[in-house]
């Protein structure tokens, strides 16, 4: 472990977070947010074509940026920064991902490219109404006889009313836990397709219920294999999704911070008052221990660290718990105006509450956590240590 | 009459009970008949009786009241802030502003709002900018108020401005009340962050004010304003429950009920989101049993704290009430409740967060519970902040409830000199 | 509901916190922590002879003082805010009461007079190493044959060393749950019977450990069918001892709030800063709402709620965490000063945290709460409340 | 010699290997080996070269330190303060007061103890009441101090006192080394919480202090001492560590190690409970996992927010040492530690209390863990108050990481007028 961005990874940063600031001001956020595509093609078509970012999780010969899972999370922390809005992390990084983990090297050439270019995008259709964020409680269901067919709900598919391609994970009838998961392609455009759009609880994060009822899909990989690759893709988006948490929470703590430093209450500004001093102190040490969290499992994802499982659900459940403090001291201590629409506190506060049920919510990822505790952890050290 | 006066409390009941025999009629107009109970003195009979009030003590009005109720009897206006503008013109209105104003407050036809907070000074009422001068017969006021209920419909505002600039913060304030119906006054919406629109922003150009409507003197605005909040506090500890428990078991038909409902309906609709705002605890154990997620350990844990925590600040507030009804020294249990609010607003919001699990990721009518749930996710920020913030809270709590120092004053010279944010 | 206290009932409480401030003060405590037996007799017979205090719990057809459930939660309160030593808890509350609940009305006649007298004290040994606090876990095994023999481990037995009567929560041979649970009287000199003292990390609750090797015991009641009175007189103790903690974290924040208006930093009191004075307005909350809690508690029990458990649960989670809270910010507020031997605020922070564990912990309780739904939290209500 | 020289990482290593291949030998007496140590300045490479050292840069004192705990040799004494004392020093002492204890500092010889904190003045360093007075060739002093480890065996100490009353608080302090072998001096442990005394209380009436033992010039005390107190806190942040990851490789017998071990034991044993007081959050699972309550979900998910907390802690340390090592300009994550080790301590207090259950009653050598346990539980709470308390650490941050404003001051004045707390 590095615990230290190098200095391309820096230039890279500041590129990224300049081309956010350019294209995506909040103006254009809440232009966004009633919009029902929900991203500017234009902009998306630059991030894809000037900055590689649609590629950025893809390996070269699909593609790809030949980026790692560092500079992936780079992109995501400083989108959660922004609020800039695209299909990157629906297309990119959890669609194209379990394509790339799952499927064939074919039907990688035959899908990822055009995903990496950003000339397409795809949705994954991952979790379904009632049931918990793990793939054993998968219930869509796929018979594979001479063709698959899919019939089942899935909801909340980021982006899914507008993918040209849905990836759904489902199970083979019958099979129960890991066995039987199964990745397949589907035509939005299909019969017995319903695709209808969710009302969300953050209007900058889109979303979709789709029903299928006996719709012709397209295995990608090995029928009722998919678990142990949808596994790792899920990681690895855990920690795009736990970095742009700390990125959401940093911008939070530190328009937080300016406006205390400006708004004057009894004659002085509101930073003199130590109980905001020191409130503001302990939120530092949220989102900065929550980052470092964020960092060390992108570190450990591009190492191939074996205990995956245990830092990206680390790193997920430290960044729902200090994204929510940032958002819910931000509106505190911007007082009466945070709370309105035209102040911008509330675009992150509602990214921050949607990001902390997302893919699990912390409680779940402390669990998970647990029940993937690595041998230096639940071991006794040899010796007492400090 | 006062509270020890020899009529009993039955007698007062069945006085008021005759009263009511001969009087009421539910197909009269609400107005028609809120000028009877104004001139019998039985609808307002904790106020003076020269002011349609029979200077009734607490428990005499709870008689009153429980005698109305168990009829089903319509009540003078109550609602919004009409009885706070009542209230401090009793204590601190003239003659001719009392002739003008308490019996169209009580008949319900005049409505009124609040221009108190401004931009630039929400925890600091003290800090107003808005600025009134006179001008011959007048006073012309200019500046900005915020987190007006009600503007758009009010016709008389209860105005805080500034009439001396060169004297400290406090003393250079005066009380008006204002026409809410003429050109200078300019009232937006002011939408919130759950899509609601419950206040106003209210812009004052060249806004006149009689010079009759001034109440108290010049500069004693401060003093006037604390008469308003007082009762308005009062109100939030729930100490008078307005329409709560008044009529609930009596079948409701007539011309009267439907105005009243129409009045109501107008009077309420900003308040629609404020049960979800505190944070719905009543839903918190059914959906975690209808949904299953009640099996779930974290659920359980977290719920379990929300209930510890909800019941205990319901019983330290009945604590409160009940020292006050046996006119005992209230201890700290009367300060705390609205921070008390606010914790429990806010586990609130986790525990439903926790039940709903990706069923937080939805608003609006198709969501859990018809929106209910997405609803109180984004209203229980505010508890923390209206009427007081937590910070102010906490302050309060710390220096007249434990005696612990005062902060030192910058703002102690004359407001000209006060640094302040800018104004727009 | 009352919601307050009766002038008999504050005069009451005047009384015994005088009586406590004259006769433990800390000095006495300190004393009494070195000491084997834990109490001063000569106090003991004057809380029993001239306040009644021994027999509160108890009613007077046995000796009692006719007091309820609210006057003992009273002078329980009163002994957390003085940590006055004594019997008090271990004899009176716990072990008399949970025989009045359970043995023959003989029986009670026989043992309870000189409890209720203070000339004879009781210990109750309920709680089971490794074991749950529930009834259903315990071991300790009683056979019933000619004579009852009782074999099985005790440990946390409060006063256990020095009482001149055990009484032992036990179950009979091969019962499970709350059947075949049964309370019986042990000599503490019978064959078989070891006691050893456990040094408790608060030095002012002394402990034992008792193992009995096939002793001789006597049933108290019908044997097997204690449990529900074990459980109403458990309930009980549990609201005195909630009472208790209430009382010691008053007296933690009367008595820091006191040290910060003195102890200057900078040329000022600690309590000018607001930071302080924001903490111990949110530390107020805490305990008054621990309190209420408490409070209700014992009024439920007095009107024999049906829903006792889930009140006697929701006063010792509440009680559990304030008392810690104000235990910690006490040492903190204190500065090094609260850290060392000599300063009393050890002596509640030892006592918070063995009350916390004490019974049952915060968590367990909060399980056992909803467990214990009463039908007006679990249901609709009618109408749209706030 | 610096980083920037020109003779190579791997040349160093050589040359240091090579005198130790030639000097070191086991069965030494540790002062005699130490003084060749101190002469050849390999002992202290960074130091400067003609106090024993050789001006070696950071990564260069690196590679030697490899090479002692490579052969697994033993290196000048550097526990307890003594080496805060030589930084000190090395900065504002005197010719005459390096030529006086440095080399005896290094061989162990002396050890050290502090006389900065007071009774009334904890976390207000320049609020001291000690006070120095000349007498003649003398300085006499006359005060309390507190907090002092090691005074009972420590032959010097470093002590800060006023010698100027009618100046600013921080304008009116000296520095100076006192012998602590003196009448004047009466040294009392004092007992904590957890029935340790690894402190003491230091009683000075009529001290004695020679003159040239004044650290820099009269008044100059709070400068130097923020010189001791900024190495304190380079230590604490864990860029050196000490004897932590020296010679754990190499069997090591011979006289010299015996004496090590017999100075090693007293000077560590105030610190036996220290890593308890950190929490123990490497027994955390295991013990989880041993006792079976690794199955208790609400133990599960207290147990995760350690974890998380304790682990995110040191990973931010480590970016904090990350960019000191490259040189980079530090962000925030490096003034976190002592906030952060503060709120793993109390959490680490609260699974541990969960996972013993009713076994937290009990305490000493009998009960869970040989006692380890009951220690963590009643240490804890001085991670957040020593070596700073939270409340300065957030002070701290706040004003120096984000900017804040400070504190408004009300003791800048003389020192004779600043309010402070009554001493006896």
């Amino acid at each position: 472990m590095q615990f230290h961005f190098s200095d391309e990874q820096e230039q890279f940063r500041m590129m990224v977070r300049r081309f956010f600031e350019r294209q995506c001001p909040t103006s254009a956020t809440r232009k966004l947010m009633d919009d029902e595509l929900g991203y500017e093609p234009a902009v998306w078509r630059r991030m894809s074509s000037e900055l590689g970012l649609a590629g950025v999780a893809l390996p070269e010969q699909f593609g790809g940026g030949a980026f790692g899972a560092v500079e992936e999370a780079i992109v995501a922390e400083e989108c959660g920064r922004s609020l800039a809005a695209s299909p990157l992390f629906a297309s990119s990084v959890l669609a194209a991902r379990c394509i790339h983990k799952v499927a064939s090297s074919a039907d990688c050439e035959r899908l990822l490219p055009a995903l990496a270019r950003g000339d397409r995008t795809a949705a994954l259709a991952l979790s379904e109404p009632n049931a918990e964020p793990s793939l054993s409680g998968i219930t869509c269901t796929l018979t594979v006889d001479q063709d698959a067919r899919l019939s089942g709900r899935k909801h909340a598919v980021i982006d899914g009313a507008n993918a040209d391609v849905i990836v759904v994970v489902a199970r083979l009838a019958g099979s129960t836990g890991d066995a039987g998961i199964t990745l397949v392609e589907v035509d939005p455009g299909a019969t017995g397709v319903t695709v209808s759009v969710q009302q969300p609880l953050d209007p900058t994060r889109k979303l979709a219920a789709i029903e299928f009822r006996d719709v012709q899909a397209r295995v990608l990989g090995e029928p009722g294999e998919a678990a142990s690759g949808l596994r790792r893709a899920l990681n690895q988006a855990l920690i795009a999704l736990s970095s742009e948490m700390v990125g959401g929470a940093s911008r939070l703590f530190e328009d937080t911070l300016e406006y205390t430093k400006l708004r004057m209450q009894f004659g002085r500004t509101i930073a003199s008052f130590q109980a905001i001093k020191h409130r503001m102190s302990e939120l530092l040490l949220s989102v900065e221990l929550a980052k470092s969290a964020a960092y060390f499992a992108a570190e450990a994802c591009a190492a191939d660290d074996p205990d995956l499982n245990y830092y990206a659900s680390l790193a997920k459940a430290a960044a729902s718990d200090a994204y929510m403090l940032a958002a819910t001291e931000a509106v505190q201590l911007h007082g009466g105006i945070g709370f309105t629409w035209d102040a911008d506190v509330h675009l992150w506060f509602k990214r921050a509450k949607s990001s902390e049920v997302l893919l699990g919510d912390a409680s779940w990822h402390r669990e998970r956590m647990i029940l993937n505790l690595p041998a230096e952890v639940s071991a006794r050290r040899a010796g007492q240590a400090e | 009459m006062t509270q020890e006066s020899s009529a009993s409390l039955s007698d007062i009941a069945a006085q008021a009970g005759a009263w009511l025999d001969g009087n009421w009629d539910p197909e009269l107009g609400l107005v028609e008949w809120r000028n009877k109970l104004v001139d019998s003195g039985w609808g307002m009979p904790e106020w003076p009786a020269q002011w349609y009030g029979r200077d009734f003590g607490a428990a005499e009005v709870r008689t009153v009241e429980q005698e109305f109720a168990r009829r089903g009897v319509v009540g003078v206006a109550r609602a919004g802030i009409r009885l706070l503008a009542a209230a401090t013109l009793l204590e601190h209105g003239s003659e001719e502003q009392k002739q003008q104003f308490l019996r169209r407050i009580l008949t319900g036809e005049d409505t009124w709002c609040q221009l108190f907070s401004e931009p630039g000074s929400g925890s600091d009422l003290a800090g107003s900018t808005t600025r009134a001068e006179r001008d011959g017969d007048h006073w012309s006021v200019n500046g900005q108020k915020v987190w007006t209920t009600s503007a758009q419909h009010a016709h008389w505002g209860l105005l805080v401005a500034r009439t001396d600039w060169e004297v400290p913060k406090h003393k250079g304030l005066s009380y008006f009340i204002i026409d809410m119906k003429q050109n200078g006054i300019d009232v937006q919406p002011l939408k919130q962050m759950n899509g609601h629109a419950s206040f106003n922003q209210v812009f004052l150009t060249n806004a006149l004010v009689r010079s009759e409507h001034l109440v108290g003197a010049v500069g004693d605005g401060w003093k006037v304003a604390m008469t308003t909040l007082s009762h308005e506090r009062r109100r939030a500890d729930g100490v008078r429950s307005g329409y709560a428990d008044i009529g609930l078991q009596v079948e409701k038909s007539g011309r009267i009920f439907d105005e009243e409902r129409d009045e109501l309906a107008t009077v309420m609709e900003p308040y629609s989101w404020y049960p979800q705002r505190a944070g719905r605890v009543d839903l918190a154990a059914p959906r975690a049993i209808e949904s299953g997620r009640i099996e779930e350990p974290a659920v359980r844990q977290e719920l379990a704290r929300l209930l510890t925590m909800s019941a205990s600040a319901e019983w330290t507030a009945r604590r409160a009430r009940a020292a006050q009804r046996l006119g005992k020294a209230q201890g700290p249990e009367g300060s705390l409740g609205k921070l008390a609010a606010s914790h429990v607003a806010r586990q609130a919001s986790r525990v439903h967060t926790l039940i709903a699990g990706s069923d937080a990721l939805f608003a609006g009518p198709q969501s859990v519970e018809d929106g209910i749930i997405a609803e109180i996710l984004l209203s229980t920020p505010a508890v923390s902040i209206a009427g007081g913030t937590d910070e102010i809270q906490r302050n309060i709590i710390a220096e007249r409830v434990l005696g612990m120092p005062k902060e030192a004053r910058v703002d102690g010279g004359p407001f000209r000199d006060v640094p302040r944010n800018p104004t727009n």
